[in-house]
């Protein structure tokens, strides 16, 4: 097997290449993406733990080195996942969707490229590195989507500097006061560090790298923009994978620095810091969750559940007892693949209808079965809905915060989840049931080639929430290499302290349930099939039925309770409008127009640099 | 209709049916004032098992209280034929059974058996609760004796009826400014 | 093979003993009206008379979701325990009954949105706003009682209320879980949903003859989960016999409040459980952190 | 009569010659006025306070052979009514529209030509408003037969034997 900085070369030649063979045709190109992807995840699935590779060193006495750790390879594995699939799905949607598809799948490869990098990167800089690299590839991506969609990436570059670069101050402070770089150093000189001061800062900047990218509360505002208008198929590798390089630096900034040992517990075992990490990621929920079931345009309303879902993994990875975090880890994998899931199938139904707004659509099930199959389970996971692999996380974060006895979070995170029965259910019944509208009675299925990975992602859903020890084999390694108690389970049965659950008898339970249901509904007679306009209308009959609709405003009765809710993005919008401002009033100032005025100036420069006598 | 070849799940049903009626009441002209009495505490319609439905798919019953102007009887047409299989239609009223003092109006109809199969009338210029009470009974002994199949009649000669309808209303589901 | 014997055991108690006190509960509303009231056994007539039925369906969604919610209500009532009769000894843990209850009213919703309906549309959409109001309070309350007794199965839930109920030692808890219970329910002050003058009766709007059976079946199950789950945690030990008496007690409450209380408008439902009960239930969880439990 | 009814009336009189005045009662006064002075007067009267047409309708004199228009006015700031009255003939059934005095006569004038037949200038949209499919005559007019138009379009019960005769028997009101 190729190391890891081969496969990273590979990557970044292979941009160049799928760029000129996308020139020529845009199939091939794709196609050629789907394999190297393929390729990729098939190297890192046999990768064994502990490889370390050297690279370059920039810093003397720094040495830039991959090291394959657990943690980096479930995150790898996840993402690559993700990514192979939606490349497999890309090779039926370049046909008609971005503007420029060469560009598009040269910067598809140089992000992978950069995540890989991430993941295994043993040292501060190096993960700078390659997450600046990760960022550039999708930031290129991003205004290949629809019209406005250039202001978010712009909003989205900003953003994610903003974490990267308190990310890279807290790096060189560390060189300046240690000189080292590498994790377990980095841990064991704060281990000893006197001032609690500085721990806080080194953390609290590290993990703002990790805020900014998964869509934690202050700076969440980018995601509705950026996955609202992103081209549909890359929203799903934003979602479901990008999000996921920022829970991956929160996870180093909590558990490699292991914080618990750091600083004094400030309530029940949990550092003050994490406490405040925990508050961020429930506010983040509580937004995501409101402002989900508002949302008319369906790509933005899954991003506002990406902003709780996100809330939820930082949640669970703060807990930092053993089903906590094990739970935090589990809902990234869910949350990954759900959201995938879900974005390829909007885009499936973007590449059919061509809007993303709920109230323009309506009955699509009738002419997309499967994408109607792969959205419901798509939810029923991210919902967390017991058949599927949602609810296992979600499980064991609530079983976490019960035994911590934090009430409160525990509060949010049940609004949290019963608020996303709410938020799923809007597209189901405005986008895929419901009556079908008039333009669309000829749209047909999307092609097999689409329908492939979606199907392939639900039958990994419902697979990982029968059987779920693959994915729990990964977590026990990771906790086991973090130092952390491992959950312990056996088969099928999850044991916690609380009590413990078998995902095997719920399944087969619900599937007799389901049985017995079925035979009733044989035995007795036959319902007469009538086709979707014969409806109760209240003794009226009509003949237009795209009015028979009832999509917009779904939840009315519910948004007008916080109809008047403080928005964030006025308030950063209000932000870069003051600092515009003050742009142009020191523009005014010194970009004279007569040259007195320069003159002026540059006097004042030489009286005050003799006056203080450099 | 003699009730031999009612097998046996047959007569079963119709006696469940019998003890459990559902009714979607058309309340038109001045017979909708008379169903309150009857379903409270005085004459108890629930006691018999029933009740009444808000939409004609779960209705076992389509009661019809008064006067169908051609208009209306557009939208009954409509109701009846969205109600599941075994259903039947009583005939409140003496408007329904010969157009009742409207005999003579140019808009109401004088026969609703015409347009629909109605299995029991209940005669009287709005017949009192007691006279509805022993309607229902008389109904549910038809059922148990396998009687009460108009909905049969209606699927047998569909076609009489619907001539029925075309040829008093013009067309049952009409298109003007109302119902582009 | 035992496992069988128990849940068909299960099921059947619920079948026979749930439809049995539905008709009690509307012999119950009749005495209150001052008239007589339709036999015990109505409900069964009912069910058996609307499966006996032919109706109509919407296509396969519209059958799929049905059985969905007939299945998931069957998957969930056989992991309550009913007093000492519990199906599956270890597994019964309270998150699991409580989510698997939402495949049941999810599968109803999606298929009742799926006749095309949209007065079943609306009436979802109230029922899914209902249920955002009343799990919140009843889940802490609930998770109250397990961070007492440190145990989320609900069989040691029951069993670890050796020296008084829990509903007396916490009676806070208990008081926000039966008003929970009585949105869980659906019963008058909280149809909302099903409000048959508003939106005829709601998600039910297309549901024909069988369907209507099998979604009756459902909804009595659905209020057998849902009333030995507050039975269980809040009514101390009881085996078979005594749980179905505790059932009934706390079935006719239920029905007495609710013969006499008008409907609720929806933006009512959810404004009235975050006020007063929410605000108890985080008392009650304060109560229980600082140890002042009686 | 109010006082301030009676001096509109009195202006009224300067205004039209032929004018004939029934008082109905205190605040209510039925002016019969010829049929060209009509527009005049109405625009008078919603000049001085009767902005509210609460009916336009007609009736038929098929023995006269005439059709009586009449406009009810009513007067937000006293209460007061003016039943105005016009007779047009009934052959022509032609009169002119109070469309842009008050823009609700357009329904009114529909109802109108659906019932009587009339033909309003200046409102071009004469649809049926209420009756579906409608093929006779307009069946307000008194040359239409409900009755056997009843019999021919809704088919009636055949009674064997003749039970409102048997009726009226027992009820003893025909011989004894």
């Amino acid at each position: 097997m190729i190391p890891i900085s081969y496969l990273v070369l590979v990557f970044l030649f292979g941009s160049v290449v799928s760029y000129l063979i996308t020139k020529a045709n845009r199939i091939v190109g794709a196609i050629f993406n789907f394999l190297l992807t393929f390729y990729a995840l098939f190297v890192l699935w046999n990768l064994e733990i502990g490889h370390t590779e050297k690279l370059f060193s920039i810093l003397e006495g720094v040495e830039n080195t991959f090291k394959v750790s657990s943690l980096g390879k479930y995150f790898s594995i996840i993402s690559l996942i993700v990514i192979s699939l939606v490349s497999f799905f890309i090779i039926e949607w370049i046909r008609k969707k971005p503007s420029r598809p060469a560009a598009f799948n040269a910067f598809v490869l140089i992000m992978s490229a950069g995540i890989i990098g991430v993941f295994f990167s043993n040292d501060l800089l190096t993960l700078y590195i390659f997450w600046e690299i990760a960022v550039l590839g999708s930031f290129l991506i991003v205004p290949m989507g629809k019209e406005d969609s250039k202001k978010a990436a712009v909003i989205y570059v900003v953003t994610s500097a903003i974490g990267s670069y308190m990310y890279l101050f807290a790096t060189f402070s560390i060189y300046n006061k240690y000189g080292i770089l590498e994790f377990d150093q980095v841990s064991r000189f704060l281990l000893n560090e006197p001032s609690n001061l500085f721990k806080w800062f080194i953390i609290l900047f590290i993990a703002s790298a990790g805020i900014a990218k998964s869509g934690i509360f202050p700076l969440h505002t980018w995601l509705r923009i950026t996955h609202g208008n992103a081209p549909d198929a890359f929203s799903a590798i934003l979602s479901g994978q990008l999000v996921k390089m920022g829970s991956y630096v929160l996870a180093i900034s909590l558990s490699v620095f292991p914080s618990t040992k750091l600083l004094a517990s400030f309530y029940s075992g949990v550092p003050l810091l994490n406490y405040i990490l925990i508050w961020l990621g429930n506010i983040s929920i509580i937004i995501g969750t409101f402002m989900a079931i508002r949302q008319n345009d369906m790509k933005q309303l899954i991003a506002y559940s990406s902003v709780a879902n996100g809330g939820y993994i930082l949640v669970g990875l703060g807990v930092m007892n053993s089903i906590g975090y094990a739970g935090g880890l589990f809902h990234v994998f869910n949350h990954a693949i759900a959201a995938a899931m879900i974005f390829l199938s909007f885009a499936a139904v973007v590449y059919r209808t061509g809007t993303t707004k709920i109230d323009e659509m309506g009955g699509l099930i009738w002419k997309m079965p499967w994408t109607f199959v792969t959205y419901l389970v798509g939810i029923i996971s991210l919902a967390g809905i017991p058949p599927t692999s949602g609810f296992i996380s979600k499980w064991m974060i609530f079983n976490a915060l019960l035994t911590k006895g934090m009430f409160v979070t525990l509060t949010i995170t049940f609004i949290g989840s019963v608020g996303s029965f709410l938020y799923v259910f809007r597209p189901l019944a405005g986008v895929f049931l419901g009556q079908l509208k008039k333009k669309h009675y000829e749209v047909k299925e999307v092609s097999p080639v689409m329908l492939i990975p979606m199907l392939v992602l639900t039958l990994l859903t419902l697979f990982i929430g029968v059987y779920p020890k693959p994915v729990l084999d990964f977590i026990v390694s990771i906790e086991n290499s973090l130092g952390i108690k491992p959950i312990e389970y056996s088969g099928t049965i999850i044991k916690t302290s609380l009590g413990q659950w078998d995902t095997l008898t719920v399944f087969t339970m619900f599937a007799v349930g389901f049985i017995i249901a079925l035979v009733l509904y044989i035995i007795f007679p036959r319902g007469k099939k009538v086709e979707l306009t014969d409806q109760y209308t209240g003794g009226e009959y009509l003949f237009n039925y795209d009015l028979y609709h009832y999509a917009t405003g779904f939840y009315r009765f519910l948004e007008r309770l916080y109809d008047k809710h403080p928005s964030f993005e006025k308030l950063y919008g209000m932000l870069v409008s003051f600092f515009k401002s003050m742009g142009e009033i020191i523009n005014e100032l010194f970009y004279k127009v007569s040259p007195s005025g320069y003159v002026f100036w540059i006097s004042i420069v030489i009286l005050i640099l003799f006056w203080v006598r450099w | 209709m003699a009730n031999h070849e009612r097998n046996i799940w047959e007569k079963i049903a119709d006696q469940l049916r019998s003890k459990s009626l559902w009714m979607l009441h058309y309340c038109t002209g001045c017979g909708a004032i008379e169903l309150p009495p009857s379903m409270t505490s005085r004459f108890d319609m629930e006691r018999f098992g029933m009740g009444p439905m808000a939409t004609p798919r779960q209705a076992d019953i389509l009661f019809i209280t008064g006067y169908l102007s051609a208009k209306t009887l557009r939208r009954v047409i409509y109701t009846y034929e969205q109600m599941p299989e075994p259903k039947y239609v009583i005939g409140f009223g003496s408007c329904t059974l010969n157009g009742g003092i409207y005999y003579d109006s140019y808009a109401t109809i004088n026969r609703l058996d015409y347009y629909i199969p109605v299995d029991l009338y209940i005669a009287g210029c709005m017949p009192r609760p007691e006279a509805l009470l022993e309607a229902f009974n008389e109904l549910m002994k038809m059922i148990r004796k396998g009687e009460a199949n108009g909905w049969k009649q209606y699927k047998e000669n569909y076609d009489w009826y619907k001539n029925n309808q075309i040829r008093s209303l013009g067309e049952v589901l009409v298109h003007d400014e109302f119902h582009e | 093979m035992m496992t069988i014997i128990r849940v068909a055991a299960v099921l059947l108690t619920g079948f026979f003993v749930g439809l049995t006190l539905e008709g009690v509960s509307r012999k119950i509303i009749a005495r209150i009206q001052r008239r007589y009231g339709p036999p015990w056994y109505q409900n069964f007539i009912d069910v058996f008379k609307a499966l006996s039925k032919n109706g109509i369906t919407h296509g396969w969604i519209f059958d799929f979701g049905i059985l969905m919610a007939l299945g998931g209500v069957i998957a969930t009532l056989a992991f309550v325990p009913l007093g000492d009769l519990v199906a599956f000894p270890g597994l019964d843990n309270l998150f699991i009954i409580v989510y698997l209850f939402a495949v049941g009213a999810l599968g109803m919703a999606m298929g009742m949105v799926g006749s095309g309906n949209p007065n079943s549309s609306i009436g979802v959409a109230r029922a899914l706003t209902q249920m955002l109001g009343y799990e919140i309070p009843y889940m802490i309350s609930v998770s109250a009682v397990m961070y007492y007794y440190k145990t989320a199965s609900v069989s040691e839930l029951m069993l670890s209320q050796q020296d008084s109920w829990t509903l007396l030692k916490m009676p806070l808890g208990g008081i926000v879980a039966f008003i929970s219970l009585l949105g869980m329910l659906g019963k008058k002050p909280f149809d909302t949903p099903i409000a048959p003058a508003e939106i005829a009766s709601g998600p039910m709007v297309e549901l024909s003859a069988k369907y209507m059976g099998l979604l009756m079946l459902m909804h009595t199950f659905s209020i057998f989960v849902e009333i030995g789950l507050f039975v269980d945690i809040f009514l101390g030990i009881s085996n078979y016999w005594t749980f179905l008496i505790k059932f009934t007690v706390i079935w006719i409450l239920a029905t007495l409040i609710s013969s006499v209380l008008p409907r609720f408008r929806i933006e009512q439902v959810v404004k009235f459980y975050w006020k007063v009960p929410l605000g108890l239930a985080f008392l009650q969880a304060l109560f229980v952190l600082l140890g002042w439990v009686f | 009569m109010m006082s301030s009814m009676s001096e509109i009336v009195k202006n009224l009189k300067t205004l039209v010659k032929k004018l004939e005045i029934v008082e109905i009662d205190e605040r209510e006064v039925k002016i019969e006025i010829p049929c060209e002075k009509t527009l005049n007067v109405l625009s008078f009267l919603k000049g001085n306070g009767y902005s509210h047409l609460s009916i336009l309708t007609a009736v038929d004199w098929i023995e006269e052979n005439k059709f009586e228009i009449v406009y009810v006015l009513f007067s937000w700031e006293n209460g007061g009514k003016f039943v105005v009255s016009t007779k047009i003939d009934r052959k022509k059934a032609k009169f002119v529209s109070v469309m842009h005095l008050w823009p609700i006569a357009r329904f009114y004038e529909r109802e109108l030509h659906e019932f009587f037949g009339i033909q309003f200038e200046g409102n071009d949209d004469m649809r049926p408003l209420f009756l579906e499919n409608w093929d006779s005559l307009p069946p307000l007019r008194k040359d239409f037969d409900p009755l056997e138009y009843s019999k021919e379009k809704f088919p009636d019960r055949e009674y064997i034997k003749d039970v409102i005769y048997e009726a009226k028997v027992i009820r003893g009101d025909l011989n004894g």
